[in-house]
């Protein structure tokens, strides 16, 4: 413990038993350092995690939150919500490598003075035994205002850069000799496979092309008979891989309709401001869209009625980040040609071809199944797209449209197991190397928002972080700490109604894998609180918004985290 | 012009950056930006595009105008300090040198804005050829040659060889500074200094000044480089056949008739607006990585003791951009999409004479996240003008 | 005097009791089994280390009489365990006399069949320290 | 035109009198914290306050470019900037940075002409400073009619100069009107545009309009009907502006900036822009 | 801007003592918004909140910000002395500089540097408070009583007397409760059930008091004056109003082999019984686990023998729901477990009894018919020892760590009524000290020792061996005589020590009232507010807050009667203004809030919003101001801030977060 060091504390106690349990402890002389600063609430469920982000953002070195014994609350359920809160939180902050030790819950009844002295003791000391929190304050000097890489205008230290590392990457002039990539940069789980790997049973390239001409016919009955006043799909792009959402209001509208294995998006968002629209929207869902339009409808925010569901089978779809990443580039028009395992593409340097899977989005090697939640009829099938991570052959020995059986959403399918593999990897580094990751993917953050912008279930009318009322300057990153903030309290949002769809991943320009902070939050919620899917069903009660007595205890952070 | 094999790629790089600090394209977790050249960074001067553009060096996404501390009733204004060292940004192609000068009309016309004034005089840029043209670029259309970048210095590989000629007198200082530092560090072995007298003509067709020069070719290992005209036209033909490939990628060949100075005026009125902006997120992405956007948001952050007011990037695709205290002269998305592209392809050229302020570079094609952009634009507005002309 | 506030602080500290926590109630000595025997009782051992009174505890029979059987700490409401202080007392006079205790030869005469077992055990468990 | 290193770069002001014009109007006086004005500026162009921590606005200047010692803000409350300066006393510190926007064309076009000045509510601020200054050289212009409206007869802004010495100069007089009968008050009740149609003023003066959006709209409506011509109509915009200098790509109308081209502007200008203001 | 007025206590030394109070008054005027900052003595005296009134006149402040104790403690005082000024009561913030800071630490230097830094918050926080008024609620003028012993019974008369309804739950079939277990009660000997009896009958015939006797609390939900309880009504399987109360049923019924609560299981009842003579109300019970007829279904003896036809064997629970303005915990007590105590052999012999046990053997009523014999034999006893403090001030897990507070005078009482009644018969009693602490107590004591001579020995007992002769060999020590005392005794009687009643935590937790862990009920403040529980409309009454007698047991309820009449005097309370409010412009109407509120105080409803001039229908979220009790949950819940505390709001405690870390 370095000698001198006075560590900055924060204890947010609730009024009715842990402020009261102070007040004994002080009037009993029970002493404990001063170094504790107590912030009194209501209750332990007022303390909103961005409190406790926002007071380590400011330079505290612990902050503990004290409440009555679960069970005890004045307000009967408060603290069994700010249990399963907290947890969830120091569960994040120890997935992104803050030091365990430097949040901590304590229930401290009215009656008992002596614990409530006794624990702000044991904290302090282990604060002191932490020392200073470094991680955060470097990065908030170090990182000046200035976007990491901007020189700031501050002294520049001249030293020799000896042996800095340059890339074998190769730069002759004709043809592009593309450096190979030994792992494929941005699709973090996906591990490029081999060619002769998955055997399918029908032709899915073909399939897609199948499904896109019976849903044009479909549709334009559906505008034709009056059914639907607009249909909600896709529209032919400039080139074959940038299909954009579009609302088509008649037939002849209907013609630049488009269904390909590049209509990644998710439709369901849109459904919002449809609801408000008159008549009803026929819309193309995906499988995994069902799961978002679900949540929606459980918040009110979709109308049913006003809504004509088709579910489109999905055999996957590629994105064009995918392809770049090889390093095929040119390509010409309508050059890309997609059978069920190959791509051929043609570009002005010649033609290529690649491996489907790993054109595809990282969201359809784990995917969560093929059954579609909700839909009014179905059209199209569906082939299983799941990539085991180790072989990163297709584990699809199932059917086509793997039948999800039990209620906990397709635990059965070997792929599903993959999905958590990229956040159990992560677990098992050390908090040091956890921190240095999640400081290098997030320090390339923008700020654009689209992650927010596109995700069905971050679907405020007003964002928390555009008004001023926790004063966050949502369009820079006025403190570096702000970046992880925002991603922080952006997955906490979300906690418990993320249906996992991998939009926010799929639209990030910085290709920041964000879906790895809602996956670690589902992740935990099914580990301490029963394995839960939302917009499995619609009306399904979010996780958040419920607790049990038996609760797990937020200190099981840090047991569960002793190994590493 | 300098030759340097590219396998001495690293000493250049450390050349420079011993002198002032280098930005270039840096690989992290497979996505090229722009980043300060470190040890333990990964270059990556192949990559055709960056996410962000080089802008960041020049108009940073944020920073300290100045801070204002208050001790007991009065205020004191302490301005940030202006840069005051040269950097070099090394890599920046011909489309992000075009956005520098779309960027220059705006902060550097009068009242200047001295934060921008000071890092456009401290900057040196050195532009780069492109190798491998996308099809999503399309900067023929609003005449920049990506063979000929421009930038104070402009490089270009061919072969093993990397070639960087000056362009102008800062330049010309900069590849001096670079080959007095090449040679004492005993590194010119295998590279040919060239000291080009006047700048190469834009067809690169009569070098004057490098026939005399050759006999300086010193090379230390003897092995006699052939005679430097070959490199020239290899050179050359290089750049040649970049132009023959940016000829048949398809966005390259896009019509801006109707656009610009002789916009029609009821194309502010068009019904076609209504259809274009539907999927449209009102995130910030195309804004944020495009390299002439320059609008800016002035922000408070309370430091404790003193308050410091930043300017930071802003996007007109955000719903708060133009919200007052007492209304919000755009309400709709639709108003902001159309303010973008009307920007971006009339106002600015009627206030520049005529430049558009966009550079067909293609990032906005290639992110944002519902597959809308500029192109498509221009296109339905074509296709509509053809109906009904 | 001084030398003594040491010792009954090393015999605090052997025998880890806090003589403070008595509240008087006699219950160790009313579950003394050799209560007639000893001539300071178990309950009067805590107030005289309390008193720092050794002189009268290092002369007392009682060391010697008590069995050890540890029905006093078993009782004592506040968990104050006289046995143990009774153990330490006998330890500081062991140690005080020096090493000339009776030696193992000596002890095997004394073994007859008459001796009580539960003696031995304790016997050997009170030297064992 | 600005001493400051840099436009954006503000100068500390410090408030010297506080006037309440109305209870949501007071008029701020801003010295430079060694006394004297803090910059020179031309009627009509605007300046940005700011309280550190709070926010930035940009505001006209009402006092005219003749008077030496201060510069004078109205402000009225209706932000959480306007709200935190209703708060400030005598003596507190702002920033202030301009001057900004181009001005009334005192010097060129209306140099000699008949002024007519419309404003309804606050609208009377900007126009303030052109009074005065026309005041200070009245010689060089015609004669001058003023027309000032508002909601109620305690949201008049009553500038003491206006209502007494301009009532008494010649070859001017002032117009009041106030929108619904209230007792106490014995002048003229009645819409602005209806009064100005009233009032039959010479069509081939130039007129000086500044006020809400609406009623800008009937009036112009009412000066076309009697003969007024677009040429010779100028008024203010006001957009939400952070720069002040036609760089942050925020105030834009069409092509126009109007923390630069304008904000004022002659109706003819404001035709050739789309109308999204 | 607002103007702030910061006024630093001195709180004699125990402020001024370790933290520099002039130094955080100096702070406080370099501080941001404050216009006035001053430090004196004693901030809650009057002149102290005249400083306070005047300060706000002169220096028309917006708020003040006050460096003392406790908020918990002088909040309100504050707050009248403001809203006196004329400020807004909610306009006031209380720095605790005093329980938090100058108590517990001990460097002056650290000490004022914290103290700084929590004025500085409270400034930050006023600064954002934003003028608050109370709502109003009404209130249901009816008192609800759980549990009927004498604690219950003398509140709800005292109640009553005051005019008010009151309800008494009780879950045995009769009231009473400990009260009528006892046979003579001290200091004055005058029988239990004589005077215990009237009562009895004057509740039960109150026409304002309602008996819901053999009945158990089920929920309670609500707030102060507002409180919704579900009652369960068990079945008695006799129809109240048709029994006469004649007892024929008790005397032919079959099934005799059910021990008897009331007597302490010492001997057995019916299956259809009534606890107690007297029991009010006199309508037995059947005991549906020994009656053969609900067992086997085959006997019904007691319908075929009552006249009055009230057996009714298909009735069933009753589930009452009934509205109340305030509720009165009167739960009593009950003797410890003492079977981890062998050295006493209470579970071996039958001699060997609690002192609550002897006092059934003593009464009429008793087992024994009044006659002092042993249960084994059932001979009379010559020899008798009493075992002081058996559980009580007991450090270990097995006992209680508290003294019991009435053992040593019940024991005395039972002593002499033993040797008055049975001269021969020889009494010793083991003890630690005797605590007599009471009006006529020592004297009591006294009378015992001196007049009827019985040996109180300072010492306690090691050892009970009971013989095979029937004899109990107490081994025990006389430390002040040192000997060893060893009697043949014939009874032992252990003052056991006495523990809050069974379902005190269950009832705590449905009332969210805080209970300690010896399940005492804790009480709003040890000195001040002894009858009232934190949670507002809550109030204790008897040994469910602490060990205390009977004499203290009736004060106390009067006490407890008196708080409620209070309450339920006022036809309005002032709610709680800190509620929770949407701001319909950010509302997704996506009801997370609705789910999380313990008091389902949200609704939603469909309205046009303006938005900045753009007129949209949405569904938003609407809070029923005086449900809310302010918790602060939807807060959280709220993705989008919408939803926000008045009192607490995300601002103001972000600005408090940020000034204690700058």
């Amino acid at each position: 413990m370095q000698i001198g060091f006075r560590p900055k504390i924060v204890a947010f106690c609730c009024n009715w038993c842990s402020y009261a349990g102070a007040d004994l402890a002080g009037s009993s002389r029970l002493s404990y350092p001063a170094d504790v600063k107590i912030i009194r609430v209501p209750c332990s469920c007022r303390v909103n995690p961005m409190f406790i982000l926002r007071a380590f953002e400011k330079g505290a070195d612990g902050v503990i939150m004290c409440g009555c014994h679960p069970g005890d609350c004045h307000y009967s359920t408060g603290n069994f919500y700010a249990r399963r809160r907290m947890t969830l939180l120091f569960s994040m902050l120890d997935f992104i490598g803050v030091e365990n030790g430097r949040c901590r819950v304590e229930w401290v009844s009215a009656a008992e003075g002596a614990k409530f002295s006794q624990t702000m003791n044991e904290f302090v000391e282990k604060i002191c035994s932490l020392g200073e929190n470094v991680r955060l304050s470097n990065l908030r000097k170090t990182g000046s205002q200035q976007t990491a890489f901007t020189i700031n205008t501050e002294k520049r230290e001249t030293h020799r850069l000896v042996g800095a590392v340059v890339t074998d990457a190769s730069w002759t002039g004709e043809g592009s000799k593309v450096s190979e990539k030994e792992e494929n940069g941005n699709q973090m789980s996906v591990v490029t496979g081999d060619p002769e790997a998955g055997q399918y049973e029908p032709e899915c390239g073909s399939q897609t092309a199948k499904t896109e001409e019976s849903l044009k016919i479909r549709l334009a009955q559906l505008l034709e008979s009056g059914k639907a006043a607009r249909v909600l799909g896709w529209k032919k792009g400039e080139t074959d891989y940038d299909p954009e959402p579009a609302f088509f209001e008649n037939k002849d509208e209907l013609g630049a309709f488009v269904y390909n294995d590049f209509c990644g998006a998710n439709l369901s968002k849109y459904m919002i401001e449809a609801a408000g629209l008159d008549g009803v929207t026929a819309v193309v869902l995906k499988p995994c869209d069902t799961y978002s339009f679900n949540q929606l409808m459980t918040e009110h925010r979709v109308v049913r009625e006003k809504t004509y569901i088709i579910g489109v089978g999905c055999c996957g779809k590629l994105s064009i980040s995918g392809i770049r990443a090889q390093g095929v580039t040119g390509i010409e028009e309508n050059g890309i040609e997609v059978t069920d395992d190959r791509i051929k593409i043609k570009t002005v340097y010649g033609d290529r071809e690649i491996e489907r899977n790993s054109a595809m989005l990282e969201r359809c090697g784990v995917c969560k199944g093929k059954e579609h939640r909700i839909f009014d009829e179905l059209i199209g099938e569906s082939r299983d797209t799941t990539i085991c991570a180790g072989t990163g052959k297709a584990c699809g020995s199932a059917a086509p449209d793997s039948t999800v059986s039990n209620a906990a959403a397709g635990r059965e399918n070997s792929g599903k197991d993959q999905r958590f593999a990229e956040v159990e990897r992560i677990e098992k580094l050390s908090a040091k190397e956890r921190f240095e990751y999640f400081s290098n993917e997030l320090s390339r953050c923008i700020r654009c928002n689209a992650c927010r912008n596109v995700c069905p279930a971050c679907s405020c009318i007003k964002c928390v972080f555009d008004g001023n009322q926790f004063d966050e300057a949502a369009k820079a990153n006025s403190e570096p700490f702000e970046e992880k903030m925002f991603h922080i309290i952006r997955a906490f949002h979300v906690a418990g109604r993320c249906t996992d769809c991998g939009e926010c991943s799929r639209v990030c320009p910085q290709n920041i894998p964000l879906h790895l902070f809602n996956r670690k939050f589902i992740k935990d919620i099914n580990e301490l609180y029963g394995e839960y899917c939302a917009g499995y069903e619609a009306g399904s009660v979010s996780p958040l918004t419920r607790f049990t007595m038996q609760d797990a205890e937020p200190s099981v952070v840090t047991e569960r985290s002793k190994g590493c | 012009m300098l030759k340097i094999s590219t396998d001495r790629i690293n000493e250049l790089m450390d050349a420079i950056a011993s002198k002032m600090d280098l930005i270039l394209p840096v690989e992290n977790n497979g996505q090229v930006n722009f980043g300060i050249y470190e040890s333990g960074v990964r270059v990556r001067l192949d990559a055709l595009k960056t996410v962000k553009s080089a802008k960041d060096a020049f108009f940073p996404q944020s920073e300290t105008l100045y801070s204002c501390s208050k001790d007991l009733k009065n205020l004191s204004v302490t301005p940030a300090k202006l840069m005051d060292r040269p950097f070099a940004v090394f890599g920046m192609k011909g489309c992000d040198i075009r956005g520098l000068e779309v960027l220059d009309r705006v902060f550097l016309s009068d009242p200047v804005d001295g934060f921008y004034k000071a890092r456009r005089e401290n900057g040196i840029v050195i532009g780069m050829v492109c190798n491998t043209p996308w099809e999503s670029c399309f900067c023929k259309a609003f005449g920049v040659d990506c063979t000929e970048p421009g930038g104070d210095a402009t490089a270009c590989v061919v072969g093993d060889g990397l070639f960087i000629e000056a362009n102008n007198e800062k330049g010309k200082a900069f590849l001096e500074m670079i080959s007095e530092v090449l040679i004492s560090e005993t590194l010119a072995d295998n590279c040919i200094m060239r000291d080009t007298v006047e700048t190469v003509s834009k067809d690169g067709t009569e070098k004057t000044a490098l026939e005399d020069d050759k006999e300086q070719s010193v090379s230390k290992d003897g092995t006699e480089k052939t005679a430097d005209a070959d490199d020239m036209e290899k050179l050359r033909a290089h750049k040649e056949s970049i132009r023959r490939i940016t000829e048949k990628l398809p966005l390259m060949s896009l019509s801006l008739k109707g656009w610009g100075t002789e916009t029609p005026k009821d194309r502010f009125d068009s019904p076609l607006w209504e259809k274009l902006y539907k999927p449209c997120l009102a995130c910030g992405t195309c804004t944020f990585v495009c390299p002439t956007c320059q609008c800016y948001d002035i922000k408070d952050h309370d430091d404790g003791d003193s308050v410091r007011r930043y300017r930071c990037w802003d996007s007109c695709m955000y719903s708060d951009f133009t919200l007052m205290a007492h209304g919000n002269p755009r309400t709709s998305q639709m108003q902001r999409f159309r303010q973008r592209f009307m920007h971006k392809l009339v106002y600015y050229p009627q206030n520049n004479d005529g430049i558009f302020s966009c550079t067909g570079c293609g990032r906005c094609i290639d992110k944002c996240p519902q597959s809308l952009n500029i192109v498509k634009v221009i296109k339905a507005f074509e296709k509509e003008g053809k109906e009904n002309v | 005097m001084s030398s003594n506030i040491e010792t009954i602080n090393i015999i605090k500290e052997i025998s880890g009791v806090n003589p403070l926590r008595c509240m008087k109630c006699g219950k160790c000595t009313a579950s003394c089994m050799a209560y007639d025997e000893m001539d300071i009782k178990p309950h009067q051992f805590v107030s005289y280390i309390e008193r720092g009174d050794l002189e009268s505890l290092m002369l007392s029979e009682s060391l010697y009489k008590c069995l050890g059987c540890f029905a006093c700490v078993e009782r004592c409401p506040r968990n104050v365990q006289p046995g143990k202080l009774i153990d330490a007392v006998r330890q500081t006079v062991i140690r005080q006399r020096g090493a000339e205790g009776m030696t193992t030869e000596e002890i095997r005469q004394l073994i007859t069949q008459e001796v009580p077992q539960q003696l031995l055990v304790s016997a050997f468990r009170r030297n064992r320290r | 035109m600005c001493k400051c290193s840099d436009t954006l770069i503000p100068l500390p002001g410090v408030i010297t009198a506080i006037t309440e014009e109305t209870p949501d109007v007071k008029t701020f006086r801003i010295n430079a914290p060694e006394g004297g004005k803090l910059f020179e500026h031309m009627p009509g162009q605007c300046a940005m306050l700011c309280v550190p921590g709070v926010g930035e606005a940009m505001f006209s200047i009402t006092s005219s470019p003749t008077n030496k010692e201060y510069q004078e803000f109205s402000i009225k409350r209706c932000g959480e900037l306007t709200n935190c300066l209703h708060g400030l006393s005598v003596g507190d510190m702002v920033t202030v940075r301009g001057p900004y926007g181009n001005h009334f064309p005192v010097e060129s076009e209306l140099k000699g002409k008949d002024l007519i000045f419309i404003a309804g509510g606050i609208g009377l601020a900007p126009l303030r400073s052109v009074i005065n200054y026309v005041a200070d050289n009245r010689a060089d212009y015609g004669n001058v009619d003023i027309v000032y409206g508002s909601r109620s007869m305690d949201d008049l802004v009553r500038y003491q100069e206006i209502t007494e010495e301009w009532a008494k100069r010649e070859r001017t007089n002032v117009y009041l009107t106030i929108d619904r009968p209230q007792d106490g008050w014995n002048g003229h009740v009645g819409f602005v545009p209806s009064y100005v149609k009233e009032l039959n003023l010479n069509a081939a003066a130039t007129v000086l309009l500044c006020g809400p959006p609406i009623m800008i709209k009937f009036v112009l409506a009412g000066l076309l009907e009697l003969g007024f011509s677009k040429e010779r109509i100028y008024t203010t915009l006001e957009l939400r502006m952070k720069c002040g200098v036609g760089k942050c790509g925020r105030c834009n109308i069409g092509s126009k900036y109007v923390c630069k081209d304008g904000p004022v502007f002659k109706f003819t200008q404001i035709d050739e822009l789309p109308d999204e203001f | 801007m607002p103007r702030i007025g910061v006024f630093v206590c001195h709180c004699g030394t125990n402020i001024a003592g370790t933290i520099d109070v002039a130094k955080v008054a100096e702070m406080a005027a370099a501080e941001q918004g404050v216009v006035f900052s001053k430090d004196y003595q004693y901030m809650c005296s009057q002149t102290g909140q005249t400083l306070i009134i005047d300060a706000i006149k002169e220096y028309k402040l917006t708020g003040i910000v006050v460096c003392s104790c406790s908020p918990r403690m002088h909040e309100t005082t504050f707050r009248n002395a403001a809203q006196r000024a004329g400020l807004n009561p909610y306009m006031v913030e209380i720095a605790n500089i005093r329980e938090q800071c100058s108590w517990i630490h001990k460097d002056r230097e650290e000490a004022t540097e914290k103290a700084v830094i929590l004025m500085r918050a409270a400034v930050a926080k006023v600064c954002l408070n934003t003028p608050l008024t109370a709502g109003e609620s009404g209130v249901t003028k009816r008192a609800l009583v759980i549990g009927g012993g004498i604690a219950g019974i003398q509140t709800a008369l005292d109640i009553s007397a005051a005019g008010f309804k009151v309800d008494i739950v009780e879950k045995t079939p009769s009231i009473g409760g400990r009260m009528s277990q006892l046979d003579k009660t001290f200091p004055t000997l005058d029988c239990s059930a004589c005077i215990l009896t009237p009562k009895m009958v004057e509740a039960a015939s109150d026409e304002n008091i309602t008996l819901y006797t053999y009945s158990e609390v089920e929920k309670v939900s609500g707030f102060v004056g507002n409180f919704k309880v579900d009652i369960r009504k068990k079945a008695r399987s006799v129809r109240a109003d048709k029994c006469t109360g004649c007892g024929v049923c008790q005397e032919k019924c079959p099934s005799k082999k059910a021990p008897s609560e009331f007597n302490r299981g010492l001997n057995n009842r019916s299956a259809i019984y009534t606890p107690f003579a007297q029991a009010i109300p006199n309508v037995p019970v059947i005991d549906r686990e020994n009656c053969i007829k609900f067992q086997t279904g085959k006997c019904g003896v007691c319908s075929k023998v009552c006249q009055a036809n009230a057996i009714d064997y298909e009735q069933e629970d009753e589930m009452i729901t009934v509205e109340y303005g305030a509720i009165v915990v009167a739960t009593g007590f009950d003797v410890i477990n003492l079977d981890k105590y062998d050295e006493y052999a209470y579970s071996k012999s039958k001699d060997v009894i609690t002192s609550l046990e002897l006092e059934r053997i003593m009464n009429a009523a008793g087992p024994t018919g009044g006659h002092l014999e042993r249960l084994s034999d059932g001979k009379a006893p010559k020899e008798i020892v009493f075992i002081q403090c058996v559980g009580s001030r007991c450090a270990d897990e097995r006992g209680k760590s508290y003294c019991s507070k009435i053992c040593c005078m019940y024991t005395a009482k039972q002593a002499m009524l033993i040797r008055d009644k049975y001269p021969d018969t020889n009494v010793t009693v083991f003890y630690i000290d005797i605590r007599t602490p009471g009006k006529n107590f020592d004297e009591f004591y006294r009378r015992a020792v001196e007049d009827y001579n019985v040996h109180y020995i300072k010492g306690q007992v090691g050892k009970v061996l009971p013989e095979s002769s029937g004899k109990l060999i107490v081994v025990g020590s006389d430390i002040i005589d040192a000997r060893h005392v060893i009697i043949p005794a014939d009874m032992v009687v252990l003052a056991a020590a006495i523990e809050p009643n069974k379902d005190a935590r269950k009832i705590a937790t449905m009332l969210t009232a805080s209970i300690d862990n010896n399940n005492f009920l804790t009480e709003a403040h040890a000195k001040l507010r002894p009858v009232e529980s934190p949670t507002a409309g809550i109030f204790l009454s008897g040994v469910c807050q602490g060990p205390r007698d009977i004499p203290e047991t009736v004060a106390m309820a009067g006490s407890a009667a008196a708080k409620v009449i209070g309450l339920l005097s006022k036809d309005r309370l002032k709610s709680n203004p800190c509620t929770a409010h949407s701001d319909e412009l950010m509302c997704n109407g996506c009801s997370t809030c609705e789910k999380v509120c313990p008091y389902g105080a949200i609704s939603y409803e469909t309205k046009i919003v303006n938005d900045h001039g753009v007129k949209k229908e949405r569904r938003v979220a609407v809070v029923n101001a005086a449900l809310c009790q302010g918790c602060g949950a939807c807060t959280v819940a709220c993705p989008s801030g919408a939803m926000d505390l008045s009192g607490f709001s995300n601002r103001q405690i972000i600005a408090e977060v940020d000034a204690v870390c700058r």
